[in-house]
């Protein structure tokens, strides 16, 4: 697995963290090409769903940030985040679904070189993890037993 | 067509099942830890149920899956192109111990698959199908075979049909050319019939559904539906663990450049299943649907597809959360 | 040819017609030339066309099958398959399969009157037939049209709106729901039964052909009837939703009539004999 | 039981209600969901152990609701669905009139939607003791063995939504599952569709699952998705100490925030 | 008929040194729908955006992707680009190259191949996207002022100063506010009324002014410019057109003894009285509570003694209902009463008071006529302490903030008291002295060198009362923390500033967001200090916070042109990007279920309720409804909906969707 580079997909909202991934490109701090980002308005706008569909899709890791509690541009999107990914993470842990695999961060417009940080660090912990198996297969092994005629 | 009868012994029959096991997937019924009775491929023979009333799944699914690829495409720029599955590599079945009923739908998928164009994706898989079926020696409430013209001995649908004995030892019956070729292939495990009867579940006749299809031609717009439907939730637990009934859908799913079409099971209980793009849906409320289902299977059908859609199984009531007892709707539908 | 039903023929899109934001007609052609020498159809039969990855969406075939080579469909982006075609480009495949349902009884119609009356995105069901009775036009006495739609907008097939409106041998009458009409409007302000009523065509020896929303219908049919259409030569289009086309998916029933195989041409007599489910 | 026949007639008789939803023996001898217009077959109506419907479903089917005003029989699990019910605005409290039961089966006395809430206050709210065990089971396996155990449980799903039509809270006109743009759970009842369905099920009960279990008694094939939804109505509490269907005016978990609501995971 | 447009990047070598722009080109125009793929040096130059709209024209273009820099950079350059060159500006979506690719990763074929994956994302996306015209909403150019103090006054002139209609609401009988009650203002000692009451004036005869005092706000239903707002006007039991404000009737009430509230409790007033001689409408009005006639069912001694017959006993409240555009929440502060601090003996012993009791003495039109007296006994205190932060900073209060005027208004006490008391000595008791501020600190210099005000760093510990003297118990932190004790004659407490009385009520009326010590909360912290979360609802003063005269007015000007800025358009002009909730077909076919949930997360009460019914008026089913003149398009509604039947303009459901899918997947 040495060569395994993990697709991780971040889904970031407009007026904190993507300000802050642009920062930490003005301030031109390096970080692994393996994350790919999803702008969206706020941290509420994030269907859970998004997340499984992103494994679903190949994702082997996923990182979901916005502003700081109580920086939200529309005051309460994160709050209402928060328990969701609350909500969320407890039944992904209940049903097994490796949570580890997403990173849940406040990353502000001025934290450019956190960004980078999380970014680096979420890679490096699913690199060692390896590709996210179970979930691809739950999608491609069902495909290919259908295919099979059971 | 006189058929033969031969008795085999129980231990024969494990020595019967191993050999088909070696050349075939065996398809038999094993009782889950949960109770439930579910279909496995090549299950050890100790764990095969021989005493079950009914399984909690019809077997439909050998003939019409509940997922089904009907091709693979693949889309570039411009150009689509479109790669048939083949059904020459779908593997030869037997189907052990099935009861009468679950066997006897075998005709009913027919009649809808294949009335009018053959549906080459059912009767593919039919041919691969041998049923070695099993007579009911137990029944329950929702047993109504017998009203519905089968019986829990009836050889309708098996190649061969097993009847257990009393001492525990079974006949088997060999109805079909498929069902004699087993018979041709291991002679040894066979012997002559002997004196002893079989025991068979008593099941008896709740309603005549010759009757009931009379009664429901002028029913369309009977308060029955309504009354008897204020229950129903409108999920589509019976048509799903119904043997007869086939409705489907057909979706797309790509991943990339490629993709599949494929059909899956649906049900005339869902709102969705009839709903226009516009909004406006022809059976809007729950009480039409339940009146399509049962119309659909005691009317339409045997004016349509020249046979009734219902096989007497009792596992749409037992499945129904709300205690939807069709037998007991079809008894009163007779007498409205 | 495979004995795979579900299997569509492969069809390049040789034109697009933009008719209104909506509203595109598309011509398309088969890419498989044996395949077109052996297709053929009959006005009033539907089919299922698909966008690989997206899905099948039911409409008629809008094109007369006296018009040979290609098949035409014109669909409202409504759903999913239908977003999808619509974001489709000349030359971009599609699939097709059919051609399924019956037909509308043309040959029984010879020799008398026929009278279209259509709302809506309902015309593009009975171009095919309309088209199909003009090519045979000597066959046929009077043919009167009327076509209503919300607003000038709406009004589906301009061009060819224009083409019947000059022919000498058709009767073309549009019209618009008050306040749908532009400046230069020049065709009928009304609703279509209203407008019908004005026109008051004559019954006698005519077949009316009727195609709209079920509210158009449903005020349209008694004006027929004051006129003195009989039930037998009313003829409509009935549309359920449909999966396979062909009397198994079991959804597009109304009673023990599949809309797929029986329809989707009712006269409206039959219809009359149809539990309310459509 | 005779308490609740009196009680129905005299509901029915005085037409202060047009129906009553309860309990009637059906020919197997399950209890099942009755609906009684006339009074003269308000005998047939039960309450025993055998009546386990949470009949809080039928207040937004849409052939029920044609009746009007009702009553309906309703124990603890079935009052706090209606008090969901009404503060999630599908149901108007002064349209229904309760027939409470308690937990020794006898007829209460809930005159108004707020004795409902006085009663359903002084109860134990928690998931019920025998699901209670397994859950904590199941909170004892590792990851890889609580995935498999459910993706076994899973790979028995046909998307039958019997789980969601028994649910009282799945009262939507339009579920997610029948949205297709975009298809956000797959059509077919393989083991990814099944998965993402499950999960999307037991999100959209959280913090509104009262824990009446009949999504998982509903299953035709014995899956217990019920135990999704009340491991989540135990992190409700867990978290945010709320336990759903307790007031007519609550607003959901999600709906809802505190600024200091605690979590562990967010870097 | 999807038409998409690529149009890659270089942004001088600032992407093409790290990513081969050439590949990502080439690799995009084989992507289903991409009829032109291309590469420039400057996209934003003019030849680059010239490239756009040529294209457009040329390709007929359906949607465009500008791979460039950040959107959040550019997204407007190239969106008006894309509207000159005739395409709906919406259709436009930028692929970020630059910022969150090139600039951040090394050059190697994994940083083209991100570089395709994102411009890959952003064409599925667009091809999704919608043209979508600017949301128009009409503004009624009427604003109204809550509050009468300095803060409403000035917004309420400058706005009516740009010719727009003004309609302020006071719920005293009189507007001034604070600033009425104040003897001399810091750091100029100038007095308080002579510069406040000029103002007063020119508000009551302002053109473009209603004033409806002794009024208070119903309820406010709409959003930004077309606010309809209730006023219950109270009865002031008299005919306000015969009253000449002649004061005969207030002379000859006999019921005299009532605390008069702009005196705080210092002075007493009669039932029918005018708050003070310089009130702006000088007209009394008749305190129900009070009045021997309302209590006793007679009396009407007024009545008899009018000489224009104005009073009117039966005179009933009054609701109007006004259509506004605006709103300029000023309703200002209060200070800390009684009970607050059992520790100082606050109300056991009359001699302690606070800061405002403290102006009306120093008052030229106070109850002492601007002798400084004390309560108790008349005399004059030779020796006064001050406490400042009493209460404020004190997070066992429960007041953990600062109350920002009471280190000045100290000082200016103290120096007061200097100037009318020269041999008195005056202490000051405080924590820090925060005096920043033009001129401030110079003034608080100023009391300690030149009038010697003995500034004591240190808490009070604890007052009693000793022979007759209060006192004072508290360490000088300055001296090791050294026990201090003063025996002093009478001690002023510079009481926090809290939030006003039924400023939690207000806000809820407005649907406008406050602080947990219940000050109305800004809209951002720093970048719109004067905005509400509320749209077309601003701040002026101590609402807010306690704030000084001079930042009161400085943010009611603030808000003033807020207002005037607004008012400049006859439509208001809004983005698109809103949610909107699925109305396939017919209403009564949404797919909505009305569960409302979404009213719940909406930060902006943008989620109505909208009825279907038939036509006899039988509701069918009810829906949600966006207002699109309040939604900001956060999209929180949009992920809590189950049903998928909210969806938000730029980030819809299907267009988020298919970047995941598109992000993840080659095609």
């Amino acid at each position: 697995m040495s060569d395994f580079e993990p697709k991780v997909v971040a889904f970031v909202c407009n007026w904190c963290t993507y300000a802050g991934a642009d920062l930490t490109g003005t301030s031109r701090l390096k970080y692994a090409s393996n994350v790919k980002i999803i702008r969206f308005p706020c941290t509420g706008r994030i269907d859970f769903m998004l997340l499984l569909k992103a494994f679903a899709n190949g994702a082997d890791g996923i990182i979901v940030s916005g502003c700081h509690p109580n920086d939200c541009h529309y005051t309460s999107g994160n709050f209402h985040a928060k328990r969701r990914w609350i909500m969320f993470k407890e039944l992904m842990d209940f049903m097994g679904i490796d949570m580890n695999r997403v990173t849940f961060s406040w990353v502000s417009a001025a934290e450019g070189a956190k960004w980078a940080e999380v970014v680096n660090e979420t890679v490096t912990r699913i690199r060692e993890m390896g590709p996210y198996v179970s979930y691809k297969e739950l999608v491609n092994k069902t495909i290919e037993e259908e295919v099979k005629n059971e | 067509m006189e058929t033969t009868r031969k008795l085999i012994r129980k231990h024969s029959l494990e020595l019967l099942y191993k050999k088909l096991s070696a050349s075939n997937k065996v398809y038999a019924p094993v009782t889950a830890t949960d109770k439930q009775v579910e279909y496995k491929y090549n299950p050890p023979f100790s764990d095969v149920t021989f005493d079950h009333i009914r399984s909690t799944l019809s077997v439909k699914n050998l003939v019409f899956p509940k997922v089904e690829n009907l091709f693979i495409f693949s889309n570039s720029k411009t150009e689509s192109s479109i790669t048939d599955v083949n059904l020459n590599l779908l593997p030869n079945v037997v189907l052990w111990g099935s009861h009468p009923c679950d066997n006897a739908a075998f005709d009913i998928l027919r009649s809808i698959f294949c009335w009018d164009i053959n549906d080459e994706f059912f009767s593919k898989r039919l041919e691969k199908v041998t049923v070695i079926g099993l007579a009911c020696h137990t029944s329950d409430d929702y047993c109504f075979c017998t009203s519905t013209g089968n019986a829990p001995n009836s050889v309708k649908g098996s190649d061969i049909l097993l009847s257990k004995l009393s001492g525990g030892d079974y006949i088997a019956e060999f109805i079909t050319a498929k069902g004699s070729s087993i018979l041709a292939s291991s002679p040894e495990l066979f012997e002559n019939e002997t004196e002893e009867k079989a025991v068979i579940a008593v099941v008896n006749t709740k309603f005549s559904h010759e009757q009931v299809t009379e009664k429901l031609q002028t029913a369309f717009e009977h308060p029955f539906w309504v009354e008897n439907s204020l229950r129903c939730i409108g999920c589509g637990a019976c048509t799903y663990v119904c043997p007869t009934c086939a409705c489907f859908d057909i979706q797309d799913e790509t991943k990339g450049k490629e993709g599949r079409r494929y059909r899956s099971w649906d049900s005339c209980g869902f709102g969705l299943f009839t709903l226009h793009t516009s909004g406006h849906n022809p059976r809007h409320v729950q009480s039409q649907r339940w009146r399509q289902r049962i119309m659909h299977k005691f009317s339409y059908m045997p004016d349509r597809n020249e046979s009734l859609g219902c096989v007497g199984c009792g596992r749409c009531s037992s499945a129904c959360p709300v205690d939807m007892n069709i037998s007991e709707q079809l008894e009163a539908l007779q007498n409205i | 040819m495979s004995e795979n039903i579900y299997k569509p023929y492969l069809m390049e899109i040789d034109n697009i017609i933009e008719e209104t934001p909506d509203v595109r007609t598309f011509r398309l052609k088969f890419k498989n030339l044996e395949e077109a020498e052996n297709f053929s159809f009959k006005a009033g039969q539907f089919g299922e066309y698909s966008v690989f990855g997206e899905g099948e969406s039911t409409f008629c075939v809008a094109s007369s099958p006296t018009r040979k080579g290609y098949i035409e469909c014109t669909f409202r982006k409504a759903g999913r398959v239908t977003n999808a075609l619509a974001n489709l480009e000349i030359g971009d495949t599609v699939g097709f399969r059919g051609p399924y349902g019956n037909t509308f009884p043309i040959e029984e119609w010879e020799g008398k009157n026929l009278l279209y009356i259509a709302g809506g995105i309902a015309l593009p069901p009975m171009r095919c037939v309309i088209w199909n009775t003009i090519d045979l036009r000597e066959k046929y006495k009077d043919i009167t049209i009327l076509y209503g739609a919300r607003t000038v907008n709406d009004l589906v097939y301009k061009h060819e709106l224009d083409e019947w409106k000059n022919r000498p041998d058709i009767k073309l009458i549009t019209t618009v729901d008050p306040g749908g009409q532009t400046p230069d409007w020049k065709g009928e302000i009304g609703f279509v039964p209203t407008v019908l009523e004005k026109v008051s065509p004559s019954s006698d020896n005519t077949i009316a052909i009727l195609c709209g929303p079920p509210v158009m219908i449903k005020f349209t049919m008694p004006v027929l009837k004051k006129l003195g259409f009989q039930d037998k030569d009313i003829f409509t289009t009935l549309e359920n939703r449909m999966k396979c086309g062909f009397g198994k998916c079991g959804r597009c029933n109304v009673g023990k009539v599949f809309v797929c195989k029986d329809g989707p041409v009712f006269s409206y007599e039959q219809i009359l004999e149809l539990p309310e489910e459509y | 039981m005779n308490n609740l026949i009196s009680r129905a007639k005299e509901l029915l008789e005085s037409k202060t209600v047009n129906v009553v939803i309860g309990y009637e023996a059906g020919p197997t001898g399950l209890a099942r969901p009755a609906f009684i217009t006339d009074s003269a077959k308000a005998d047939k109506l039960i309450y025993d152990e055998r009546c386990v419907q949470n009949l809080a479903v039928y207040l937004t089917k849409a052939e029920v609701k044609n009746f009007g005003k009702m009553a309906i029989v309703a124990r603890l699990p079935v009052m706090r669905s209606i008090m969901m019910l009404i503060s999630e605005q599908q149901v108007i409290g002064d349209n229904l009139i309760i027939l409470g039961i308690s937990e020794d089966n006898s007829l209460l006395d809930i005159a108004s939607i707020s004795v409902m809430q006085g009663y359903i206050d002084k109860c134990d709210l928690g998931n019920p003791s025998k699901d209670r065990e397994i859950l904590a089971e199941l909170n004892k396996m590792t990851p890889e063995e609580k995935f498999s155990w459910w993706q076994n449980q899973f790979s028995k799903c046909i998307k039958c939504y019997a789980c969601r039509q028994a649910c009282p809270m799945c009262y939507c006109i339009r579920c997610t599952v029948e949205v297709n743009q975009p298809q956000w759970i797959p059509v077919q009842a393989n083991a990814h569709g099944n998965t993402e369905w499950h999960i999307l099920r037991a999100m959209h009960l959280a913090g509104r699952c009262i824990s009446c279990g009949e999504c998982g008694r509903a299953c035709p094939v014995g899956i217990p998705c019920h135990l999704l939804t009340m491991q989540l109505a135990d992190q409700v509490w867990n978290y945010f100490h709320v336990h759903a269907g307790t007031s007519d005016k609550m607003n959901s978990v999600l709906s809802t925030y505190e600024p200091n609501d605690k979590e562990s995971f967010i870097i | 008929m999807a038409r998409i447009g690529v149009f890659v990047c270089h942004c001088g070598e600032n992407i093409s040194a790290t990513v081969d722009c050439g590949k990502v080109a080439e690799t995009i125009g084989k992507l289903k729908h991409v009829v032109l793929s291309t590469e420039y040096k400057y996209m934003c130059s003019d030849p680059g955006q010239t490239l756009i709209k040529e294209a457009i024209k040329e390709h007929n273009l359906t949607g465009v992707v500008v791979s460039a820099c950040s959107p959040r950079m550019h997204e407007p350059t190239f969106r008006k680009a894309c509207a000159e060159g005739g395409l709906n500006p919406y259709l436009c979506e930028m692929a970020n190259l630059r910022e969150h690719c090139s600039w951040v990763h090394e050059k190697n074929e994994l940083t083209t191949e991100k570089a395709i994956d994102i411009v890959r994302t952003q064409v599925e996306k667009v091809k999704l996207n919608s043209a979508l015209q600017p949301i128009k909403v009409p503004v009624t150019k009427t604003a109204m002022v809550i509050g009468g103090g300095i803060a409403g006054i000035q917004a309420a002139l400058d706005i009516a100063n740009t010719g727009h209609k003004v309609v302020m609401i006071e719920r005293s009988p009189s507007i001034g506010g604070h600033m009425s009650q104040l003897s001399e203002t810091f750091p100029t000692l100038d007095c308080s009324q002579c510069i406040l009451t000029p103002r007063m004036v020119e508000v009551a005869q302002h053109p473009n002014i209603t004033l409806y005092t002794y009024a208070e706000v119903e309820s406010v239903e709409g959003f930004i410019g077309n606010f309809t707002v209730k006023v219950r006007k109270k009865a002031k039991s008299l005919d306000e057109k015969l009253c000449t404000g002649c004061g005969l009737c207030t002379t000859k009430c006999p019921q005299k003894k009532i605390p008069n509230e702009f005196e705080q409790g210092m002075g007493m007033r009669p039932a029918i009285y005018i708050p003070f001689p310089q009130a702006v409408p000088n007209r009394p009005v008749i305190d129900r509570e009070h009045c021997t006639y309302y209590i006793k069912g007679k009396c009407k001694i007024c009545e008899i003694v009018c000489p224009t017959k104005a009073i009117r006993f039966d005179q009933p409240d009054e609701i109007i209902e006004l259509q506004i555009g605006a709103i300029v929440a000023a309703t200002g502060f209060d200070i800390k009463h009684a009970d607050f601090f059992p520790e100082y003996g606050y109300g056991r012993y009359k001699d302690i008071i606070d800061g405002l009791q403290f102006e009306r003495l120093a008052s030229a039109s106070g109850p002492t006529s601007g002798v400084i007296k004390r309560p108790s006994d008349g005399q004059i205190p030779k020796n006064i302490v001050f406490i400042a932060c009493a209460g404020s900073r004190d997070p066992a209060k429960g007041i953990a903030y600062c109350s920002k005027i009471c280190c000045m208004y100290t000082a200016k006490h103290a120096m007061l008291y200097k100037h009318k008391v020269h041999e008195g000595k005056a202490h000051v008791f405080y924590m820090d002295i925060r005096s920043g501020g033009k001129n401030y600190d110079e003034f608080v210099r100023r009391a300690i060198e030149e009038d010697h005000v003995n500034y004591i760093r240190g808490r009070v510990s604890t007052i009693y009362e000793r022979n007759g003297k209060l006192i004072v118990k508290g360490v000088d932190t300055l001296l090791s923390s050294m026990p201090v004790e003063i025996e002093a004659d009478m001690v002023v407490l510079a009481t926090a500033g809290v939030a006003n009385s039924g400023a939690e009520e207000l806000a809820q009326k407005l649907h406008i967001s406050y602080d947990s010590h219940k000050f109305f909360a800004e809209a951002h912290p720093k970048l719109k200090p004067v905005e509400t979360n509320t749209a077309g609802i601003f701040l002026a003063g101590a609402c807010q916070n306690p704030k000084d005269i001079p930042d009161s007015v400085s943010q009611a000007s603030g808000s003033a042109v807020k207002v005037a800025a607004l008012f400049s358009q006859n439509e208001l002009t809004r983005e698109p990007l809103v949610a909107v909730v699925n109305r396939m077909g017919p209403p009564l076919h949404s797919t909505c279920v009305g569960c409302f949930l979404c009213q719940a997360v909406c930060p902006y009460q943008a989620i109505e309720r909208e009825d279907i019914k038939t036509r006899d008026g039988k509701v069918l089913k009810s829906l949600a409804k966006i207002n699109e003149g309040l939604c900001q398009g956060c999209g929180t509604c949009v992920a809590l909906c189950r049903s998928k039947s909210i969806d938000l303009h730029g980030y819809s459901n299907n267009q988020v969707y298919a970047e995941v899918v598109a992000l993840l997947n080659e095609y």
